[in-house]
């Protein structure tokens, strides 16, 4: 069968600033029809080019074609006159992308931009007929009344409704290849899987190639046939699903595949991680790019790059591809011990508090804690509102535990997070630390009470002063304290940048010379550096590519054991909260409605919410496929939340009752809370 | 709604006698008097003078002076002018129409020009046409309006006799001053207007209309012209403001009538009562305006409308 | 000041032949630019100068007063005068309306002159006119007799002044207030309409047929109207008279008259001021200027040729006495007598004891030689332009010369007095203007701009206001003259020559004694 | 993990890439006019601070047989009705209007800069206030307000500075408050304000310097601005006239010439003209350079 899509040897430049980088280069794979294609890799690995230059979309950016070609079907896309690709763009290739909400023109409705795609593509369609087929499309996308959503604006729309829209508009031009950056990413996950699922549904109804791009192996192992990894710009490796994730056969893609928690990680071991971070474009490391970061290199692989080769049906550009299998299981164990010597040389040298502290002594407790919002009123409407972000929470952490909050995106998480530090205060209730109510202290008491509580933020790019240099940043909580003047405070913050994994020459640079794993790294340091209690990780790794991932996980983990943290992680990605968490609090739209320890939470989740959030999650693993129909509906506006249990809008077991009597938050086994008159056990 | 637009409407009264008691308060500590404008010195004896002031009131303590003026403000009596009794608000209302058509025209030539200029400038982006585009513009902030308005007047009116070099009435009299005016606020529309189209042109949706297959014209024009349009519209208000200043050294440029005339006169022969009811004409009519963009803002910009519901 | 400029008219030679030339055929209208609007039309309440130019239009006077400084009819047609000075009686024309249809009687006048006392009236320079004046009484319909509280010889030139115009009663009390939107009166032209800042029109009075003997035509104007069109700025003003957009332009600039003079379409019309020259005063009673010598030093140092050369560059007069050469009395053996002598300069202060110091600038007991220089603003007639050279030719002396431009004359000047040197020039059609600038004054008035107190001076300039005799006249003032350019009291700078430029086709604009334009014998030449 | 502790990895010793290309520098005409500001700017500048090094003649310097030269000759630039020397008049000019223009900005960008600042960073109460304040002063357009001003405190340099600087308060304060809302709600703030920081500390740590930058650009194209209002005073006839006049005065003073000696105001004109000109496109500049969005991360 002849390939809908093949691109042969492209290579991509991008003009910044007078200069030329090379952003892609050497990319050859194709598509058969009908075929799902991942394309995965660390951000900046150049998957966006890579989709954007089959249509020749950079051009628009600066960038050009430096070599190789594009071919769809018989047509050459590579030498196409800007008409004839207009007439392709939308119409033979569909693309969606990753911010649904900023892939739409805000000024123009749902309906204008869908009936100008087809109207452009289709010169005799009248508005009319556009108007009854975009009606359609709609509904095929599974998006409710149809008809209104048609006259409505990309800003009135939830995301996961324009993400439908957007895929529908794709659709209108009945594509043969649809290329898919990211969809997923910017959504919740029982909104991810609504999604992929319909991807799916779609491919077999119309026969369409779709090129995924992720970053998610999760869900790269669920959606494709075949899987391409990309690595700085060049394909490292492409297999089949099946064969990449059970025979890897390119270190990069055995690290990323090692990086991933899943639900049968073992939370008593370190999480595997790949060193270092993904290299610029303009500073690339000669020979293999990848060879710094790889257990295997070898002399060879700094000196000469590898090329694509073919083996077996399979691609992989490694020196050493061939004997991956049984290097696999030697080498790495190693390397692994020799770091845990090092951690535990290091744990000698800072205090030694292992001492056992009690069990069930509570460190920070929260009351019937509410936040209300006020929402803000435009020019034109007058009326208060108020969105009821944490409503009446309630729950205890205790000294020592971590203590894991999910939830989809809204539901309170944050607030609460920042209410327990009392970086703002609740509308009603109160938060004790060590029995001390937060609320009670005055200014300056409070400030001394920071020191014990500190926070390390998600975004690793705003939560540090990009005018600061790194040293005083991470330096600013003794400064604010006014304690380790001068050359001791010199001293400490080199020490915290060991201990982070940061060389002490970083003490002088700004953070903009950093990656995002390097900065969150600065933010731990700081967070850590006056020794606190408590520590509250809010979505700490979310922004993170999965190989850093990994290793802030871990250094986290060796901190928390060693400075004997309580912590509060917050957190999207369910696998990572079970790995770092004793205990789980499940929260949805502003209420606490599950808490469990980690392992019964997964394995026996009690309410209905929970059992759908667990199975929402994509398993790295394509032989486990989902049997779990994704759990419909999206999550209701905060301001005006259902009456009775919140959740049962879209809960599949509601009642009448449900409707009417909020179900209280009690015990159903041993430390097994849950509100639902219910619970599913 | 309507509702909305009151209480906006009630609280902006507000702002305006806030302003005109500020106005009143700059102006009170003037040097001199309106007599010095209205006698000569030299000729008159003091007792003379100091009758002619008693007569004109503006020997009275300042705090008499503001109270008797505002409690005629408020029953809409803008008093008469010290120099030659006229009464103010009439005189406003006369002068305003030819101040208006020149705000107006020149409002027409700043968006056109600006706009022409500031897409073409953010289409081509550092290509030629934009360094022209946008040093055109810069022109038009960077030279004094006087100054630009004699050449303009030496060149069409007087060596080429194109256009006439003043008056207020007929659309020619209205050219040269409103092209004056206009370049000072189509350079800052170019300005605005390059940079949210740029702006625009970053956004992911643009990558969304061509991956559709959009025809670049459209992309443009339909699409990021009517995006970069929407700060735009905000900048309308400020511009009037700028517009109405500039009307001061215009109108006197081309002889024009119109309240920035009446007010620079006024403010130099601190003649009070007309600078107080110029200002808060023109304060109303800023207000008025801005009041009006925003609702139309709302109105325009579906992101806002959404607040709404 | 204020008063603006004109004078007994050193015959405008060329309105008189552009008059000639042409045959005079009525009908047209003109344009007529001025360089800053009227305040108002009330010729009682006003003080402007470019007001009297749009009023001269609308009223007539009593009496007029010729180049000559004759006094003539106008609508008085005779006069008599008591034998003390103390009251004129006058019989007035019967043919005479004004032109809202009321008859012009004694009445009128009377109305008129008590109107300018009326302190509602709020009348400006009127009042310091109509001085000595005390009462009317109307002996008839046509005769009115009016009482002086002393004899003044200036009184019946006074009388001729548009600001001592006679007004229509019966409009002026209608409008009360706002007459002087509406002003009516007995002129060639009557008001029709007035746009704040924009224009003023008046058109022909077809009734007039009264007119005083400075013009041929006794009849109703040739002009159908004319619109005075306010225009400030001084390049648009010449860009319209050359573009043609208007008919006539006043107060041309110096830079400009070389340049319009050899334009073929337009003619300049000039015409002296009359009264007191631009003359610079100095402060008598701030020390160093109190004492003569310094002064003098001054006097020397200054170069007035050099500096009227190159401001105006010869198109305006230099004057040499406190009085100007139209006026009576002048005194033309006061010319060309002082000479820029810098050594004598430099010796005078150093006499004084004022030593140049390192900086240039002469000191004495520490003391650093400075002289503040006060000039109104803005820049009219390049006043301020004529600070800044003397500012640079005292330097070469060493005196520190502080310029100070304001607006508020009447504190800084008037109040507190606070300058060594201030310049000022007045209209005037008499003499007797010497006194307010002169003499003594009273010990709770405010004092003159000289500061000057000498009792032989005070004796001339008194007897000056009633000597009846011409010649003896004369010799008063010629000794008054000569005492202060000898003392130097003051520095006399430039007579302001009032310049027109007119289109061509436009013949038989004239001026009266004080400069002011007529338009009775204007027309539009029909090609 | 033994290669992430060592910060810097080995590939990272050299830095080729971007740096390497520079070698064909051909001056884009952009980069041509952004490099022609900047000279045009900073030999205004030198003229300012050393006058007597550029200038050929003394500017005071009148000489009654040299008036209204044309340009060229030994008088560059020609002569003015005084018989000074345009080019020196122009470059000694130089200090008085970049006096006037950074003045006024400095003490205008400092006043708004605060109230906005302070008005953003404690809100509540003094915020409402201090804005409604603003909003007043606003409504009044800044030509007129300054007018006013100017015509209140009379003539003088300072004067006219502080009727500038008064006028241009409404705005700095704005454009500062909003920044600093922007500001105050960043994850690094908060993350400050979690490790126990005062108010004042984080005011002037973390906010004030990550807010300037909008206002730094405000205050450079400010610069050109004054100047201009500076100028539109003069013209309405509230300059002052001091022995070396600064541009706008000698621009409004030699219009009457422009007939007879264009030269007079042409070149002033132009002086101003280009100077705003330049401030503008090197403030532009400034802007790009200060945007974070445009900035390396
Ligand atoms: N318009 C552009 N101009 C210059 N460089 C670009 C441009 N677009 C992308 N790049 C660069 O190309 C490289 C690859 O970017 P790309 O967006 O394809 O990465 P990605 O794999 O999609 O990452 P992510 O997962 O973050 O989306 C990056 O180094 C990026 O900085
Ligand atoms: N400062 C605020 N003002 C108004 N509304 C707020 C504010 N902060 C949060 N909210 C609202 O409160 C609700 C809960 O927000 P919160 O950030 O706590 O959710 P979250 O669970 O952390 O979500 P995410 O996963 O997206 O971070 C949301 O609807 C949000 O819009
Ligand atoms: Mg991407
Ligand atoms: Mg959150």
């Amino acid at each position: 069968m002849s390939a809908w899509l093949s691109v042969d040897q492209l290579g991509v430049e991008f003009a910044v600033n007078r200069n030329v980088m090379q952003a892609i280069s050497d990319i050859s794979f194709s598509i058969q029809p009908g075929e799902i294609v991942c394309l995965v890799g660390e951000s900046g690995s150049g998957k966006s080019v890579t989709s954007k230059a089959i249509m020749r979309l950079i051009e628009h950016e600066n960038g050009s074609i430096t070599s190789g070609t594009i071919k769809l079907g018989d047509v050459d896309v590579t030498s196409l006159s800007q008409q004839k690709l207009r007439s392709l763009r939308g119409k033979r290739i569909a693309m969606v992308f990753q911010e649904p909400m900023a892939a739409f023109d805000p000024v123009f409705t749902i309906g204008s931009q869908i009936i100008e795609t087809m109207r452009r593509h289709d010169r005799h369609i009248t508005v009319r007929e556009a108007e009854d087929e975009a009606v359609r499309l709609l509904q095929r996308v599974g998006i409710p009344e149809p008809k209104l959503r048609l006259k409505q604006y990309p800003g009135e729309l939830s995301g996961g409704m324009l993400q439908r829209a957007m895929i529908a508009m794709a659709l209108s031009g009945k594509p043969e290849l649809l290329i898919a950056d990211e969809p997923t990413t910017a959504l919740d996950v029982t909104i991810q899987a609504q999604i992929l699922q319909l991807l799916q549904e779609l491919r077999s109804e119309f026969n369409m190639s779709i090129l995924l791009i992720t970053h998610d192996l999760g869900v790269a192992a669920e959606m494709a046939d075949r899987i391409i990894v990309m690595y700085a710009g060049q394909i490292v490796e492409q297999s089949t699903a099946v064969d990449l994730f059970t025979q890897p056969r390119h270190p990069y893609t055995l690290g990323l595949l090692r990086s991933i928690t899943t639900l049968d990680s073992d939370r008593a071991q370190p999480l595997y991680a790949i060193p270092g971070s993904i290299p610029g474009m303009n500073n690339l490391p000669t020979g293999c790019r990848f060879h710094p970061r790889c257990a295997y290199a070898t002399e060879l692989c700094a000196r000469e790059a590898p090329a694509l080769e073919d083996r077996d049906g399979r691609q992989s550009a490694c020196w050493h591809a061939d004997q991956l299998p049984e290097l696999r299981d030697a080498r790495v164990p190693e390397r692994v011990s020799e770091l845990e010597v090092r951690e535990r040389s290091m744990r000698i040298e800072m205090s030694s508090k292992q001492d056992a502290v009690p069990k069930d002594v509570p460190l920070i407790e929260l009351r019937h804690v509410t936040k209300h919002y006020p929402v803000k009123s435009s020019l034109l409407s007058r009326e208060r509102r108020w969105i009821q972000a944490v409503d009446d929470v309630s729950f205890t952490i205790r000294k020592g535990e971590t203590f894991g909050l999910v939830g989809e995106s809204g539901s309170g998480k944050s607030t609460l997070g920042r209410m327990l530090l009392h970086l703002e205060k609740p509308t009603s209730g109160t938060v004790l630390f060590e029995d001390q109510d937060l609320g009670a202290l005055s200014g300056s008491k409070l400030r001394q009470q920071r020191k014990n509580m500190q926070m390390i933020f998600q975004d690793p790019h705003g939560s540090v002063d990009p005018r600061w240099k790194v040293g005083d940043i991470i330096g600013e909580p003794f400064a604010v304290h006014g304690v380790r003047k001068g050359k001791e405070r010199r001293e400490s913050v080199e020490s915290l940048l060991h201990l982070v994994g940061l060389d002490a020459s970083a003490y002088d640079r700004y953070p903009h010379e950093f990656s995002g794993g390097q900065r969150q790294r600065i933010g731990i340091a700081r967070a850590i550096a006056l020794e606190p209690k408590f520590l509250l990780a809010d979505e700490a790794v979310s922004a993170l590519d999965v190989s850093v991932q990994a290793q802030i996980i871990n250094l986290l983990q060796q901190l928390r054991k060693q400075l004997d943290l309580t912590m509060l992680f917050i957190g999207h990605g369910l696998h990572v909260v079970r790995y770092v968490s004793d205990r789980i609090g499940v929260m949805y739209l502003g209420k606490l409605i599950e808490i469990a320890p980690s392992e019964q939470l997964f394995r026996h989740p009690a309410h209905p919410y929970t059992r759908a959030l667990v199975a929402s999650i994509p398993a790295p693993d394509p032989l486990r496929q989902r049997s779990f129909k994704a759990i419909e509906g999206e999550i209701p506006s905060p301001a005006s939340p259902p009456s009775g249990c919140r959740f049962r809008t879209r809960c599949p077991a509601a009642t009448a009752r449900c409707a009417a009597e909020e179900p209280l938050f009690r015990e159903i086994s041993q430390e097994h809370y849950v509100a639902c008159h219910d619970p599913l056990l | 709604m309507v509702n909305a637009i009151i209480v906006r409407f009630i609280s902006s009264l507000g702002v305006i006698v806030g302003s005109s008691v500020l106005v009143f308060c700059v102006l009170y500590v003037l040097p001199g008097d309106v007599v010095m404008n209205i006698i000569d010195p030299s000729t008159m004896s003091p007792e003379a003078i100091a009758n002619l002031r008693h007569q004109l009131g503006v020997d009275r303590p300042f705090l008499e002076q503001f109270t008797t003026y505002f409690s005629h403000v408020l029953v809409g009596d803008f008093g008469k002018s010290l120099v030659n009794s006229e009464p103010v608000l009439p005189k406003i209302m006369m002068h305003f129409p030819a101040t208006l058509a020149l705000t107006a025209a020149a409002s027409l030539v700043s968006v056109t020009v600006g706009l022409v200029l500031g897409v073409l400038s953010a289409i081509h982006r550092n290509k030629p046409i934009d360094i022209i585009a946008r040093i055109v513009g810069l022109f038009g902030i960077s030279m004094p309006t006087f100054w630009s308005g004699i050449l303009l007047i030496l060149i069409f009116s007087v060596s080429l006799g194109w256009l006439p070099a003043l008056g207020s009435n007929g659309w020619q009299t209205l050219v040269l001053p409103a092209v004056t005016l206009g370049m000072l606020g189509a350079g800052f529309i170019v300005r605005m207007v390059r940079n949210a189209m740029l702006e625009v042109l970053g956004e992911a949706f643009i990558t969304t209309l061509r991956a559709k297959g959009l025809l670049e014209r459209s992309v443009m024009y339909r699409h990021a012209l009517r995006n970069a349009l929407i700060p735009a519209v905000t900048m309308l208000g400020i511009l009037l403001g700028e517009m109405l200043a500039g009307t001061v050294v215009i109108e006197t440029v081309f002889s024009r009538q119109g309240i920035g005339r009446i007010i620079a006169d006024a403010i130099m022969a601190k003649d009070l009562p007309v600078v107080q009811g110029v200002i808060l004409f023109s304060a109303m009519i800023y207000i008025l305006v801005n009041l009006l963009v925003d609702i139309s803002y709302a109105y325009i910009d579906p992101r806002v409308r959404r607040f709404q519901n | 000041g204020a008063g603006g400029t004109g004078s007994p008219a050193a015959s405008p030679a060329s309105s008189a032949q552009a008059a000639g030339n042409g045959q005079a055929t009525s009908g047209g209208e003109i344009s007529f630019a001025l360089a800053t609007s009227p305040d108002t039309l009330d010729p009682h309440r006003s003080g402007l100068a470019v007001a009297v130019r749009v009023f001269r239009t609308i009223y007539d006077s009593l009496v007029v007063q010729l180049p000559d400084n004759t006094i003539k009819p106008w609508l008085a047609t005779e006069w008599s005068i008591s034998p003390d000075g103390k009251s004129y009686t006058f019989k007035l024309r019967k043919d005479v309306k004004f032109q809202d249809g009321t008859p012009f009687n004694a009445e009128a006048v009377k109305y008129s002159y008590d109107r300018i006392l009326d302190p509602a009236t709020k009348a400006a320079n009127a009042s310091a006119l109509l001085k000595p004046y005390k009462s009317s009484e109307v002996i008839d319909e046509y005769t009115i007799k009016i009482n002086l509280e002393s004899p003044s010889v200036a009184f019946l030139g006074n009388l001729s002044q548009a600001m001592l115009g006679i007004v229509s009663p019966t409009a002026a009390k209608k409008y009360g207030d706002q007459f002087g939107k509406n002003p009516v009166g007995t002129g060639p032209f009557k008001f029709v309409k007035w746009d704040d800042n924009s224009e003023i029109k008046v058109e022909r009075n077809p009734d007039y047929n009264w007119a005083p003997a400075l013009v041929e035509n006794k009849g109703k104007a040739y002009l159908d109207a004319i619109t005075f069109k306010i225009i400030p700025e001084e390049a648009t003003r010449l860009g319209s008279v050359q573009s043609g957009q208007v008919t006539a332009a006043e107060t041309v600039p110096p830079q400009n008259i070389v340049a319009l003079k050899n334009d073929a379409k337009l003619q300049l019309l000039q015409v002296n001021t009359s009264g007191l020259p631009y003359t610079l005063f100095f402060n008598q009673s701030r020390a160093p200027w109190n004492d003569v010598k310094a002064r003098q030093a001054v006097q020397s140092a200054i170069d007035v040729d050099s500096i009227v050369k190159t401001l105006y560059l010869g198109t305006y007069q230099r004057a040499w006495s406190p009085l100007t050469p139209t006026i009576f009395g002048y005194d033309a053996s006061l010319e060309n007598k002082i000479k820029p002598d810098l050594d004598k300069a430099n010796r005078l202060f150093d006499e004084l004891g004022w030593v140049k110091g390192t900086d240039g600038v002469r000191e004495k007991d520490g003391k650093k030689l400075t002289l503040h220089y006060v000039d109104g603003s803005p820049n009219r007639e390049k006043r301020n332009d004529i600070a800044a050279i003397i500012q640079q030719q005292l330097k070469k002396v060493g005196v520190a010369v502080e310029v100070e431009i304001t607006k508020d004359v009447q504190s800084v000047i008037y109040t507190a007095q606070a300058y060594d040197l201030y310049g000022n020039s007045q209209v005037n059609s008499d003499p007797v203007a010497l006194n307010s600038f002169y003499h003594t004054t009273a010990p709770n008035a405010r004092p003159s701009l000289s500061h000057l107190s000498d009792p032989a001076i005070d004796k001339l300039l008194e007897q000056g206001v009633v000597e009846a005799d011409e010649a003896k006249r004369k010799e008063i003032y010629k000794n008054v003259q000569k005492y202060i350019i000898d003392n130097a009291v003051i520095i006399p700078v430039y007579i302001f020559p009032y310049t027109v430029a007119v289109s061509k086709n436009v013949s038989g604009i004239k001026f009266d004694s004080l400069g002011y334009p007529l338009f009775n014998d204007a027309s539009i030449l029909k090609k | 993990m033994r290669e992430v502790v060592n910060a810097k990895p080995l590939w990272r010793v050299k830095r080729t890439g971007l740096t390497l290309h520079r070698k064909n520098l051909n001056l884009s005409p952009s980069r041509f006019i952004l490099y022609a500001s900047t000279v045009v700017v900073v030999f205004l500048i030198i003229c300012a601070v050393v006058p007597g090094w550029i200038a050929p003649y003394v500017p005071t310097d009148m000489q009654a047989d040299q008036i209204l030269l044309p340009p060229g000759g030994v008088h560059v630039l020609g002569t003015d009705y005084f018989g000074r020397d345009v080019f020196s008049l122009i470059v000694y000019g130089a200090r008085e209007s970049l006096f006037i223009g950074f003045a006024s900005v400095i003490v205008g960008g400092l006043l708004g800069g605060l109230i906005g600042a302070y008005a953003g960073y404690f809100g509540g109460w003094t915020d409402r206030v201090l804005m409604r304040l603003n909003d007043i002063v606003m409504t009044v357009p800044s030509v007129l307000l300054a007018l006013a001003i100017a015509a209140a405190l009379g003539p003088g340099l300072w004067n006219i500075v502080l009727a500038v600087a008064l006028a241009a308060v409404p705005n700095y304060a704005r454009v500062m408050r909003g920044q600093i809302l922007s500001v105050k709600n960043r994850p690094f703030i908060t993350a400050s304000r979690s490790i126990g920081a005062t108010q004042l500390s984080l005011f002037m740590k973390h906010v004030l310097p990550n807010s300037l930058s909008p206002l730094l650009v405000m205050a450079a194209i400010g610069v050109g601005t004054s100047i201009l209002t500076g100028s539109g005073l003069s013209f309405l006839g509230l300059g002052v006239l001091k022995e070396i006049p600064d541009w706008g005065a000698l621009l409004s003073q030699g219009r009457g010439y422009l007939t007879v000696a264009w030269w007079i105001c042409t070149f002033p004109g132009l002086a101003i003209t280009l100077f705003v000109l330049s401030i503008n496109v090197l403030g532009d500049e400034l802007r790009d350079t200060l945007d974070p969005k445009k900035r390396p991360s």
